[in-house]
């Protein structure tokens, strides 16, 4: 048996192979380069560049704009991660079931996720405008006067938040599917020993899903982190006082905007460390879990 | 109607797309009463526990728990446990948690839950299981853990959809005698479904026959077994099944009417009526079937002892008990 | 479409930003230049703004193919300069038998003289900032009309007297260069060194500190400018056009906009004097560049002698946008059409004089950005002045000294 | 050793974690030879077949089939067909697709399959389900579907673990002859896993008893029943169990000496030299099972007629046969 | 029973309406305004918008740019969805089993999505570079001449959908979790029926896993079509003569750099229209599975 696994291994192997080579020659090596020139004065022009020891990283240290990013970054990620899957969870859950409207509703929560994330920041614009805006209108029925959103480091933080609570239609139908996927037999023995809808979510499709959620975590954290980039930098582009100067945005300004091309790739190796921080530690305590052994 | 558990169903109908799997069904349990359903696969005694349980909601008619109709109750609030004929344990909990899950739905702190559920794992013979999950456990492993977790719950109706099924002999035995002994005691009302002859014999107070959705008859087992209500019965309850003869066979009578007798009520007797001949002899250990044909066609089978002294070929004399010799309408099949 | 033709091999890049009236113009220009060299094939690849722009030169630099042309403003053209990434077009000009230095205004040259002498690219415009005004609104409310000499006070009494029934009196643009002609105006310096700045001195001199202040309490003590709501609601420009803001502050590139208006007259005026200081505005100019490093650069060249020619500036200047470098063309009707407005062109020109420029070191543009940012937290009161004014300083003052490659 | 499928298994071992399922065991099945294996729940039957298909490794040990070591043989490529215990029917396709899947894959054209697929599902009684899904049919449907998708295959070995257990009796006794015929038919190699005492003794020509991962007996059903190598297996099979008396009790006998008979082997007889009182009486239909006690407190099960004629409390007195008593050794529990 | 039902059906409701709200309020109103806007001559900022009828719709069909974008958006979702399925599905079924090194060869395809969309396009940037980049070196050993990547329309689009082969690791994690959670004695079935490896991957992973490879499908023509834009728009921005002017490029230069408001709100909305029918399409496709019923 042994010689029929190993051949088989050896034929995974052969498929594997040329996708280790190209990540290895095509993201890898250019990676570690990227860390190199962190140690450079490259500036994304035409010199050279030159070996600089720790100058970028000395600069780094002591750029209070970066601990601006940082903490922009941090509280972004904070929050906008557990809002986000909150809403992707909750309305998975509660949408799995077949009720009736349910398919509309579906729709509903997946279509801001086909807004372009340009005409998302766009319409968000108009949504917080602090006059004419619907959101302030709303506010003003309820007797508040309204946030002049965008001018408040606080507030501008809330709007990219809530803005980004819409288009969370792929953790959503993730959920959806993965719900359905489960075996209904066991919510009808939970139900017979007297478990309610509550006690169903807390102790069955929890952990059940346990597994896909923590991949949703992850795959916010990245996604919020690094990636839901564009509609930030149309909304606020870093205002008010680079509240919302988050991480990407201040990698881009570095390295297109100011020709800091070698700072830019320090902070973005550092990004990825601590991305990789971040998802290492959620994958570890996910370890603990059964479901993925 | 005194106790609590009294269960009514009446002219209960459930349809899934076009099979109808229970059709028309009334059925009185009494509070305490520990009844059996038995019918052929497919028969519904499966989705008429469900429709009892309020895991599926009938087409027609109603469920009455205590008098009391519970369409409005929903299943978690129903005080109803259930052995599902599958299973259905907790993949993600070991033994121990599956056997805990509903205590501690409950509120019964986990010290205290802990030790019910050891408790009730000695009982069953599974008390070092239960650290396992269910993919590492056997078949009669883990219905015997579907079983403990039923036994934990305490609740007014248990429903037991073949508990004993995955069983071995000895074991089966033992726990059949558990059941008993727990309904004695306990006297919760119980539904359950079996297709092993001596538990439907033994294991209810009154067993139940169906039939694609309807009951064919109700009654304490030994009456059932003595006096099938139709030939269908009379052909289903008993193993190996009732001798059926169209009438002025083998047997004599009347062409309308279709004479039976049990394979334990023919005695091999030299001086018998009916002639046969071997052609098959089955031992059983504990006893012998004999497969045996008469000259116009007809096969009786024979029950004897275990060591019937003939072989295949030997021609036989066969003596039916006349007492025991059960009379049927052929046209309708009803007892007559 | 349009410009956009697929390479080849005797073909040229041309990178440059513009919104679309300007971008219009520009295919005009390539179009017209690719009638008079048919050998040459120009791919003009336009962009929206000078962000986009910088990312647009960053990656075709990084990506080993820079442009052979590209536009850039004075104020980001440092970094380039200082990178040596830019082919210095001093011999070219003077090898040219098509352009002569003196065609040009030398206020303008002077700006894109990075090291001080030599050339490094060719400005098409000498734009200014100036105030554009809603004349029907003056006459209104009864204020004379702002005429070339007239001073802070007078500017303020007007746009007092035009703030009323949500209505405002003057909009402005919180940011550096918008605060920089006011402070020249009451000689006061934004800089420690203009030619090695380490520092801003908004705080430190109070010259400086007086034009500061007067620039924040028309926000903040007058508010005879829309404040922070009004302004995320509906942007100055966009106010001016619906006839609701009386003055608005901006440099040449308003006027395509401003063109669309048809219910009320407007007119430009120079920036107002600082009471006993000096008038003074601010260059705002876009030079063609070339890249270095590039096989050869003689198409890219003969481009530029295209498009810094007569024929080339006329085109740019009929689509309003640019008030032309080369002063025979900025003195023709081509630009001072009295039937386009507005009316009064000249002002651009008269201001030329006038004109200043910020540093050009390689981090100024971080430390405009940064020092903006805050001066607008400030000028909408969102922190306290005195606070805000100290921080921005501070703050700024690291990114001078930036190491190269560090951003800036 | 001439037909195909002759398995051998040489001290095979398999442990999971800490349980041994299966313990150096060895066995010799001839080609074309049906065989069944019983044992208590968790004593290694389905592990048994699991590593026959080679769906594990052993740890230890070696799966001969026709002489060869099958070690290096894939499952896939072993002519194997299994009925798993719970089914592991595809859920995502018909019964029909789950029937033709096999054939399907050994590209037999599909109408041919279909055919096929319908002539199984016709013997087994399931075609009209054929287009439901396995979530749409009861447990006794899903079985016969189990089993009718492994007697499409057409392989050198059946493992067929508990095949019947989901069955209502009628229906088992008639799928059990039609196993039984096929096999006759086309003399494959049977492997079966059984709970039910009745097919343990006619459903295989011979029967292996199971006992925590090890063979405790091997031999022709009637011999393992008549011949008990221990205690154990004269415990286990057999319904209800013989009756084992430590030596020196009620039924005589030396103290080293454990004697047993069996329910059957003990006759109600006036004159019979061992008293007891009846203390239950099970009613089976066919016949009943008295629960005694002997005044030294010795529990005998004695199996009688249908109408036994006694009720607890009353005093009898058995004749236990004497060529059907067993003679055990105490210590050991072999037989001697 | 029905009442039972109603009840909760109400209680979820209750928590479905507040963000029915939300997105009608927040997403749907501002959506809907912004489909007016197609039809008038707003650009962001000037007076109050007219009405001018089909004129935008009249433009966008004379307008060859456009033409060109979704040509370049066409064949870009054309190559890169298959190809990162492909690579998503293959590895992630391939990497399920457990197997030696298996985790280290997870986390090595997993690594390229840490990287930051701006870095990896920056890295991509130096790995075509013509002259040093390491692509065009390996073609060097097999003596091929090399590319110059970015100038050529082809060799341009095929750059990017080879950059975009590598952050592909949502949708691996996504295969690899819903790989584990298939039964496994349903291969063991599969391989008694004399069912080999690509059997069972086509009889049984496939058909079993096919709602969650159209939910990536999906997932991935929307993050194809409209979101996977910053590393494209750093890379190429539309370069060479529009052959990478993918559709989201073009909306955000006429939105934002161009001050074609009116006009991009048409094409963000056709965008969208043509989003929802392809992802419609899929879904249809699916609903004769049955496994998603
Ligand atoms: N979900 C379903 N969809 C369609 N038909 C169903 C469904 N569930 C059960 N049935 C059908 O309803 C009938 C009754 O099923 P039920 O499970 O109650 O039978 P049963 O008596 O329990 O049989 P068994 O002894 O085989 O378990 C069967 O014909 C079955 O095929
Ligand atoms: N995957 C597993 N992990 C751990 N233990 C296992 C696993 N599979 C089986 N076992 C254990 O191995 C022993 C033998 O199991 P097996 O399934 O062979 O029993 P069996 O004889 O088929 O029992 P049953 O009659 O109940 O089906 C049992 O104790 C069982 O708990
Ligand atoms: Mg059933
Ligand atoms: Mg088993």
């Amino acid at each position: 048996m042994k010689t029929v696994r190993a051949g088989r291994q050896l034929t995974a192997w052969a498929f594997l192979a040329p996708y280790a080579v190209a990540v290895a020659l095509l993201v890898a090596l250019p990676a570690l380069l990227n860390v190199g020139y962190a140690f450079t004065d490259h500036t994304g022009l035409t010199r050279d560049p030159q070996f600089v020891g720790l100058a970028n990283v000395r600069w780094m240290l002591a750029d209070g704009f970066l601990l601006d990013s940082v903490r922009a970054s941090a509280t972004h990620v904070a929050l906008a991660v557990p809002v986000r899957l909150l809403a992707a969870v909750g309305l998975g859950l509660l949408l799995a079931a077949p009720r009736p409207g349910g398919r509309w509703f579906r729709v509903a929560v997946y279509l801001p996720t086909v807004v372009p994330d340009v005409a998302l920041a766009v319409l968000f614009l108009w949504v917080l405008n602090p006059l004419y805006g619907p959101l302030n209108q709303v506010l003003g029925l309820f007797g508040h006067p309204g946030f002049t959103w965008l001018s408040d480091p606080t507030t501008a933080r809330v709007a990219v938040v809530l803005m980004l609570a819409f288009p969370i239609g792929e953790g959503f139908v993730v959920v959806l599917a993965a719900r359905r996927m489960l075996d209904g037999r066991l919510y009808e023995a939970a139900t017979l020993e007297g478990c309610g809808p509550f006690g169903q979510l807390r102790r069955l499709t929890l952990p059940l899903l346990a597994p896909v959620l923590v991949l949703l975590a992850v795959r916010d954290t990245i996604l919020t982190l690094q990636v839901n980039f564009v509609p930030a930098y149309v909304l606020t582009d870093g205002r008010p006082a680079n509240a919302t100067l988050y991480l990407p945005v201040y990698i881009f300004d570095q390295a297109f905007e100011f020709s800091g091309f070698a700072y830019g790739a320090l902070i973005s190796t550092v990004l990825m460390a601590v991305t990789a921080v971040v998802v290492t530690a959620l994958l570890l305590m996910v370890r603990r879990w059964r479901v993925l052994r | 109607m005194t106790g609590r558990g009294a269960i009514r169903l009446e002219s209960l109908t459930k349809t899934y797309g076009r099979t109808t799997a229970v059709d028309g069904m009334d059925l009185d349990v009494r509070a305490g009463e520990m009844i059996t359903l038995v019918g052929p696969s497919g028969s519904g005694k499966s989705t008429v526990l469900r429709l009892i349980a309020g895991l599926d909601r009938p087409d027609r008619g109603r469920v009455l728990v205590d008098g009391r109709d519970v369409a409005l109750v929903p299943p978690h609030r129903r005080a109803v446990a259930m052995v599902f004929q599958d299973y259905a344990l907790y993949p993600h909990l070991t033994a121990l948690g599956n056997l805990t899950f509903g205590l501690r739905v409950r509120r019964v702190p986990r010290a205290e839950a802990d030790r019910r559920a050891r408790t009730a794992a000695e009982r069953l013979g599974i008390a070092d299981l239960l650290d396992r999950h269910p993919d590492e456990m056997s078949g009669g492993q883990r219905q015997r853990v579907a079983l403990a977790r039923a036994l934990l719950r305490e609740p007014s109706v248990y429903l037991l959809d073949e508990p004993l099924a995955s069983l071995d002999a000895p074991l089966r035995l033992a726990t059949r005698a558990d059941l008993l002994a727990l309904h004695r005691e306990l006297g919760t009302t119980t539904v359950h479904v079996t297709h092993d002859q001596a538990e439907a014999m033994t294991l209810g107070d009154r067993v139940v026959v169906l039939d694609r959705g309807r009951v064919r008859q109700v009654g304490p087992p030994q009456q059932v077994y003595d006096e099938p209500a139709d030939t269908f019965v009379a052909g289903f309850l008993g193993s190996p099944p009732m001798n059926l003869v169209a009438g002025g066979g083998t047997l004599g009578g009347r062409p309308d009417v279709t004479l039976g007798v049990r394979p334990e009520d023919l005695a091999l007797d030299a001086e018998g009526p009916v002639e046969a001949t071997v052609e098959v002899v089955e031992a059983l250990g504990s006893e012998a079937v004999l497969l045996t044909r008469c000259p116009d066609g007809t096969r009786l089978t024979v029950r004897t002892g275990p060591r019937p002294g003939v072989r295949p070929g030997d021609p036989v004399r066969l003596r039916p008990d006349p007492d025991r010799v059960h009379r049927f309408d052929t046209a309708t099949g009803r007892r007559r | 479409g349009g410009g956009d033709r697929a390479d080849d091999a005797s073909g040229i890049t041309v990178v440059l930003f513009g919104d679309a009236e300007e971008v219009a113009g520009y295919r005009t220009m390539v179009a017209a230049f690719e009638e008079a060299n048919r050998d040459v094939d120009v791919n003009l690849s336009p962009v929206a703004g000078q962000d986009e722009l910088m990312a647009r030169l960053t990656t075709s630099f990084a990506g080993g193919r820079p442009p052979d042309v590209f536009l850039l403003n004075y104020r980001r053209y440092g970094q380039f300069a200082a990178q040596g990434a830019i082919e210095p077009a001093q011999s070219y000009l003077e090898r040219s038998t098509v352009l002569k230095e003196s065609d040009f205004s030398p206020q303008t040259l002077d700006a894109f003289r990075f090291d001080g002498r030599a050339l490094t690219c060719l400005p098409q415009n000498l734009s200014s900032l100036v105030v554009y005004y809603n004349a029907d609104l003056f006459a209104a409310a009864g204020v004379p009309l702002p005429k070339a000499g007239w001073t802070w006070d007078d500017f303020l009494a007007a746009a007092r007297a035009l703030t009323r029934d949500g209505r405002y009196g003057a909009g402005v643009e919180p940011s550096v260069p918008r605060l920089a002609p006011f402070v020249w105006s009451n000689r006061g310096e934004l800089v420690d060194d203009p030619a090695r700045p380490t520092t801003l001195t908004l705080t430190r001199d109070p010259a400086t500190r007086a034009a500061v202040d007067w620039f924040l309490d028309l926000q903040l003590r007058h508010r005879v400018v829309p404040p922070d709501a009004e302004e995320q609601s509906e942007s100055s420009e966009a106010r001016f056009l619906r006839g609701n803001l009386g003055m608005y502050l901006n440099s040449r590139v308003a006027v395509p906009t401003l063109r669309t208006i048809d219910g009320f007259t407007w007119d430009v005026a120079p920036l107002p004097v600082a009471p006993g200081g000096v008038p003074a505005s601010i260059l705002h100019s876009d030079a063609y560049c070339m890249g270095a490093g590039l096989p050869d650069h003689d198409d890219a060249w003969r481009f530029i002698e295209f498009a810094m020619g007569p024929a080339g500036q006329r085109i740019l200047a009929e689509s309003g946008r640019t008030v032309p470098s080369r002063l025979e063309v900025a003195n023709s009707p081509a630009f001072l059409d009295p039937a386009a407005p507005p009316k009064s062109s000249r002002v651009y020109l008269d201001a030329a004089p006038h004109l200043r420029t910020t540093p050009r070191t390689a981090t100024w543009s971080r430390v405009e950005r940064e020092a903006g940012t805050l001066l607008e937290e400030v000028f909408y009161g969102r922190i306290g002045r005195e606070e805000g004014l100290r921080r921005l300083e501070e703050q700024s003052r690291p990114l001078f000294a930036l190491p190269t490659g560090a951003g800036g």
